[in-house]
């Protein structure tokens, strides 16, 4: 165990939810809580990566003053990187309920272990 | 006491006994809980041969199936649970929070910041750096966007049968608005809604001066739209923002904003000048190609928004005709 | 290491697990909704507006407009069900 | 700089435009479109490759004014550029060869979806061949991912195929989570996203002892994150189902390039960021072995007990998948190049043997059970053919592609101590037996007429004009495997070359 883990308070809460969203996406077996992980785990990253962008005393990188130094600024990177990634997790999350309101019409359930077994048993008797 | 009720309730999560929004789901489910497992399936493929076969035929049984659901639970389970002490560990790791000397804060922030006001134009760094210095990313974002758009149309778009606007599939169809939108919706729409259009163009034309730009203003447009449509119905919005122009501004902002970024990128690879005016740091007028690039970005995104809403609401646009 | 920032880290964790745990997807909805716009001030507090102003459009905005649709896509999936199966009940 | 140098970053805005532009075409403009493109796009990268090879060295093109550290990067080099005509030659071939199926599973309106999404699948792809930047790559992960289930969905009508977008869709996420994780932490480490940069940052931490518990765990995360993604054993459930539920050509696309495309990422990450060396020895090499190793065997006895044409082919998939990670998890360049021929082997093979399976299918009233497909060779002798040869070539016959991989991959193992060597050789022999009895069988089953089957007096016409693509896609199927059995010095001479060029 390191030394830092109570110093990255950020980044340790950011991992939290991570897992939190990780193990959502992976173990619940409804759909909506499944995108719900999803976004959960993104947006867990996306606070890691807004941490790890921060300096302490140091303002947002919009120029204002004329003030071109750039100790006077926090790392623009991590903010263009998550700027990206939320498009991606807003695209995705479209996505996954689209594909949840076809696979309720047509299994008129919300669980995927049901669904599966639905499918199952109608290749079966097909 | 109340943790072990946390933990029956996490227990009864993982085993996806969920409670779904509406009770009549719940019955209508139950019918086909009884008999989940199959064992006219069993004698179905009892015909085939094959190691693999035999365990199928057990993983299909309730003993296999139960089996595996809990050897799956537990596995995944302890899998999740190694992954994130696994990360917390090397969050301990990792350089401090906020620290002035961490790694990331090398040349490459330095040269944005410092220089990015008379190579980029733009007064807002962020922007700077995702339309200029990282453009490449930010254009496959925008088609990841739009692929999204592609898949949600492919799933939901209801295109009815034929020539007639009979809708082909009948669950997909809302049920009729009989009722008036909600008085409270239409006062506070009529109050709201123009402004945040307004709003929106505004945070996108002032992307590259203030916080803000092509994707958040955009977003405000889709969901400043989103609000009309609700509250005065989608049918009176489309009057005006048909299926084939809202096809049409997204094309023009994608093809717009793909041949700038080639032109872009191709004189910067064969070292050429763009020969792009980057204008009076400060002004709406500069920072070279941002303005336009957020002006496409904002519509693409304001058209792909309102399309997902109108895909999810009611099987897609209308053709204004 | 101020106060309220580990107050409002706390929150967001806790409002993660709500939304797993919480048996209405409705609520869940809504819990996923309050995490956004806590989301969207932390990321205030870390100097970042423009992520700031995009989660609160997008995470609390478009996210959740697009979520309650689908649950209400579902709920008239299941009304017109049962119409067609009331239907076909009186039939015979 | 030269014009063919402009290419790969012409083709990759060619493709990206090109989804837009399918957006608005009619279906019946759009399919025609897209054939064309890929046939320029395979002109346009054989030149590249041609060029590259001539000049004997790799190049760097910038995406914008900014160099390495600041702005974005392509990096084209033999590997890169090899790889790259190779899928849009698969790619057309495998569209050709399914076209009739694609428009007799697709709402007639949503055709033109269908070929939006193709064209940035490809163009994703192409991205991820060449960038030389990790959150690039994150980005069209991403759109590869979108896209590759849209063209699994594409007939949603049959409800199998949904569940197994769904599933196919959450795993990938999973696994594109675990990469963008790992690229954080790296970029934390390092403050770099770009390659080149990258890879000097992780030698120093190297040196100085920095950092390795964080970079232990980051080289586990990319490798789990994108081995999900090309299905990878213990994560390869959810394979069968959407490559068996997608239309055939889905089918070839999704198991010929998509599964690869990940692979060359990773192989270009060890070779430019953890460096061959320290792959050698490192945790992931190991866990990457036993994975395949893993794969080569329980992927073919899974396909042994599968009575659903597609399903065979797409466990047998997850076995040639095994083969690539055994020879990258060699941790030695022969096993690199083992694993770079199996790349091209298993694109120009596999997508073959799902046309073909397209071709039974529709002599056969759409049914996919092997019971039901008995004698289909007969019926529609040209995918008899196709299947045939393709089965020789998947259990590494000589003079057809899968022995060239077969041979490299022993002859890396031999040249290894310790047990890494035995066990592989083991694997091989066993996964080749497995092999040579589910195909055999099957082909056995395909060409056996017993006169039971309802479609006995079927007789396919190859005269209409989708039938004639189909030929000609098949053709030059069967022509590159033979190509690849008989001159494999060519391909794996090219991609000896590029590897050296990579690291």
């Amino acid at each position: 165990m390191g030394p830092n883990l109570l110093a990255n308070y950020y980044e340790t809460a950011a991992m939290l939810i991570f897992g939190i969203g990780f193990t959502a996406l992976f173990l619940s077996r409804n759909m909506i809580k499944k995108v719900i992980g999803f976004n959960l785990m993104d947006t867990g990253m996306f606070l890691f990566l807004a941490a790890k962008g921060y300096v302490e005393g140091r303002s947002a990188p919009i120029l204002t003053d004329g003030v071109r130094s750039a100790t006077a600024y926090i790392n623009p990177v991590p903010a263009g990187l998550v700027l990206t990634g939320i498009v991606v997790s807003v695209s995705v999350t479209a996505f996954l309920l689209a594909l949840t309101v076809r696979l309720y019409l047509k299994y008129r359930t919300l669980n995927l272990d049901e669904m599966l077994q639905r499918s199952r048993r109608n290749e079966a008797e097909s | 006491m109340a943790s072990y009720r946390l933990f029956r309730r996490f227990a009864n999560w993982v085993e996806g006994e969920e409670v779904y929004p509406i009770p009549e789901i719940e019955k209508n489910g139950s019918s086909v809980r009884e008999h989940p497992i199959t064992e006219d399936m069993a004698r179905v493929r009892s015909s085939d041969e094959g190691v693999g076969t035999l365990l199928r035929r057990w993983m299909d049984s309730p003993q296999g199936v139960a089996a595996f659901r809990r050897v799956y639970t537990v596995t995944a389970a302890l899998l999740c649970a190694a992954i994130v002490t696994l990360l917390l560990v090397t969050v301990s790791y990792l350089p401090r929070f906020g620290a002035p000397d961490n790694p990331a804060n090398n040349e490459v922030p330095r040269r944005y910041i410092e220089q990015g006001l008379s190579e980029t134009g733009a007064i807002n760094v962020v922007a700077g750096m995702i339309l200029d210095y990282r453009a490449f990313d930010t254009l496959g974002e925008s088609n990841v966007l739009f692929a999204a758009t592609v898949a949600v149309l492919i799933l939901l778009r209801d295109d009815g049968e034929g020539k007639k606007k009979k809708r082909a599939i009948p669950e997909l169809k809302q049920e009729p608005e009989r009722e008036r939108p909600d008085p409270i919706l239409r006062a506070s729409a009529a109050v709201v809604g123009p402004f945040a259009l307004l709003y929106g163009v505004y945070v996108i034309l002032n992307g590259h001066l203030s916080a803000g730009g092509g994707f958040s203003g955009g977003a405000i447009l889709g969901a400043a739209l989103m609000l009309l449509s609700a509250a005065f119905g989608q049918e009176k919005l489309e009057r005006v923002f048909t299926a084939r122009r809202c096809k049409a501004l997204t094309f023009l902002a994608l093809m717009c904003y793909a041949l700038l970024k080639s032109w872009s990128f191709y004189t910067g690879a064969n070292h050429l000048p763009s020969g792009i005016p980057l204008g009076t740091p400060g002004s709406i007028l500069s920072g070279g190609l941002i303005l336009p690039l957020n002006i496409c970005v904002g519509l693409v995104v304001g058209c792909t928004m309102y399309s997902f809403y109108a895909c999810f609401r009611s099987g897609g646009m209308r053709d204004g005709t | 290491m101020n106060i309220i920032t580990i107050f409002l880290l706390t929150f967001l964790i806790v409002c993660a697990v709500a939304a797993c745990l919480a048996r209405n997807l409705l609520v869940t909805v809504i819990i996923f909704m309050g995490y956004s716009l806590v989301m969207a001030v932390v990321w205030l507090f870390l100097q970042s507006p423009d992520l700031a102003i995009t989660e609160a459009t997008v995470g609390a905005g478009v996210s959740s407009i697009l979520f309650f649709l689908t649950l209400r896509r579902i709920r008239t999936i299941d009304t017109l069900a049962d119409a067609d199966a009331e239907r076909e009940e009186e039939v015979s | 700089m030269t014009a063919v140098q402009n290419y790969p970053f012409a083709l990759i805005m060619l493709f990206l435009a090109s989804g837009v532009i399918c957006f608005v075409l009619s279906g019946r403009i759009a399919k025609w479109y897209c054939l064309v493109l890929c046939g320029v796009g395979t002109v346009m990268m054989a030149m590249t490759l041609r060029y590259v090879l001539a000049a004997g060295e790799s190049y760097v093109y910038l995406m914008g004014h900014f160099p390495s550290p600041w702005g974005n990067e392509l990096r084209i080099g033999p590997f890169e550029a090899l790889m790259a005509a190779l899928f849009c030659a698969i790619a057309l071939f495998s569209i050709m060869g399914g076209m009739e199926h694609i428009l007799e599973d697709c709402e007639e309106r949503k055709v033109n979806l269908y070929f939006a999404s193709f064209c940035l699948l490809m163009s994703s792809m192409l991205a991820l061949i060449f960038t030389n930047d990790l959150f690039t790559a994150y980005v069209f992960i991403e759109i590869n991912t979108i896209t590759a289930c849209a063209l699994v969905m594409l007939n949603y009508r049959n409800g199998g195929a949904l569940i197994a977008t769904t599933r196919y869709l959450i795993m990938s996420l999973l696994g594109s989570g675990l990469f963008l994780i790992a690229v954080i932490l790296l970029y934390d480490l390092t403050g770099h996203l770009l390659m080149e940069p990258l890879g000097a940052a992780v030698e120093t931490l190297r040196m100085t002892g920095g950092y390795l518990f964080p970079l232990t765990v980051i080289v586990g995360l990319l490798s789990v994150g994108l081995g999900i993604k090309s299905a990878i054993f213990p994560f390869h459930t959810w394979l069968p189902d959407a490559h068996a539920n997608a239309t055939s050509a889905s089918s070839a696309l999704l198991s010929g390039l998509v599964l690869k495309a990940y692979v060359i990422l990773l192989i270009k990450l060890i070779y430019r960021v953890m460096s061959m060396e320290s792959h050698a020895v490192s945790f992931a090499a190991d866990m990457l072995f036993v994975f395949g190793v893993l794969a080569m065997i329980i992927g073919s006895v899974l396909a042994m007990g599968e009575q659903d044409l597609k399903r065979m082919l797409a466990y047998s998939s997850v076995a040639q998948v095994g083969y690539i990670y055994a020879g990258i998890g060699l941790g030695t360049t022969a096993g690199m190049i083992a694993a770079g021929t199996q790349i091209v082997t298993h694109a120009i093979t596999k997508p073959m043997l799902f046309c073909a399976a397209g071709g039974f299918m529709g002599v056969s009233g759409g049914s996919r059970r092997i019971s039901d497909l008995r004698g289909a060779a007969w019926r529609d002798p040209l995918s008899g053919v196709a299947f045939f040869v393709g089965a020789l070539s998947m259990i590494g016959i000589p003079l057809f592609g899968g022995f060239a991989t077969k041979l490299q991959l022993t002859l890396a193992s031999i040249a290894l101590p310790g047990w890494k060597a035995w066990l592989s050789i083991a694997a091989i022999v066993l996964s080749t037996v497995l092999n040579a009895i589910y195909y055999l069988k099957t082909t056995a089953a395909l060409y056996s007429k017993d006169g039971t089957s309802p479609y006995d007096e079927l007789r396919v016409t190859y005269r209409t004009l989708y039938r004639a693509l189909y030929v000609i896609a098949i053709l030059a199927f069967i022509i590159l495997n033979i190509w690849q059995g008989i001159g494999s010095g060519t391909f794996t001479g090219i991609i000896r070359e590029g590897l050296s060029l990579l690291g």
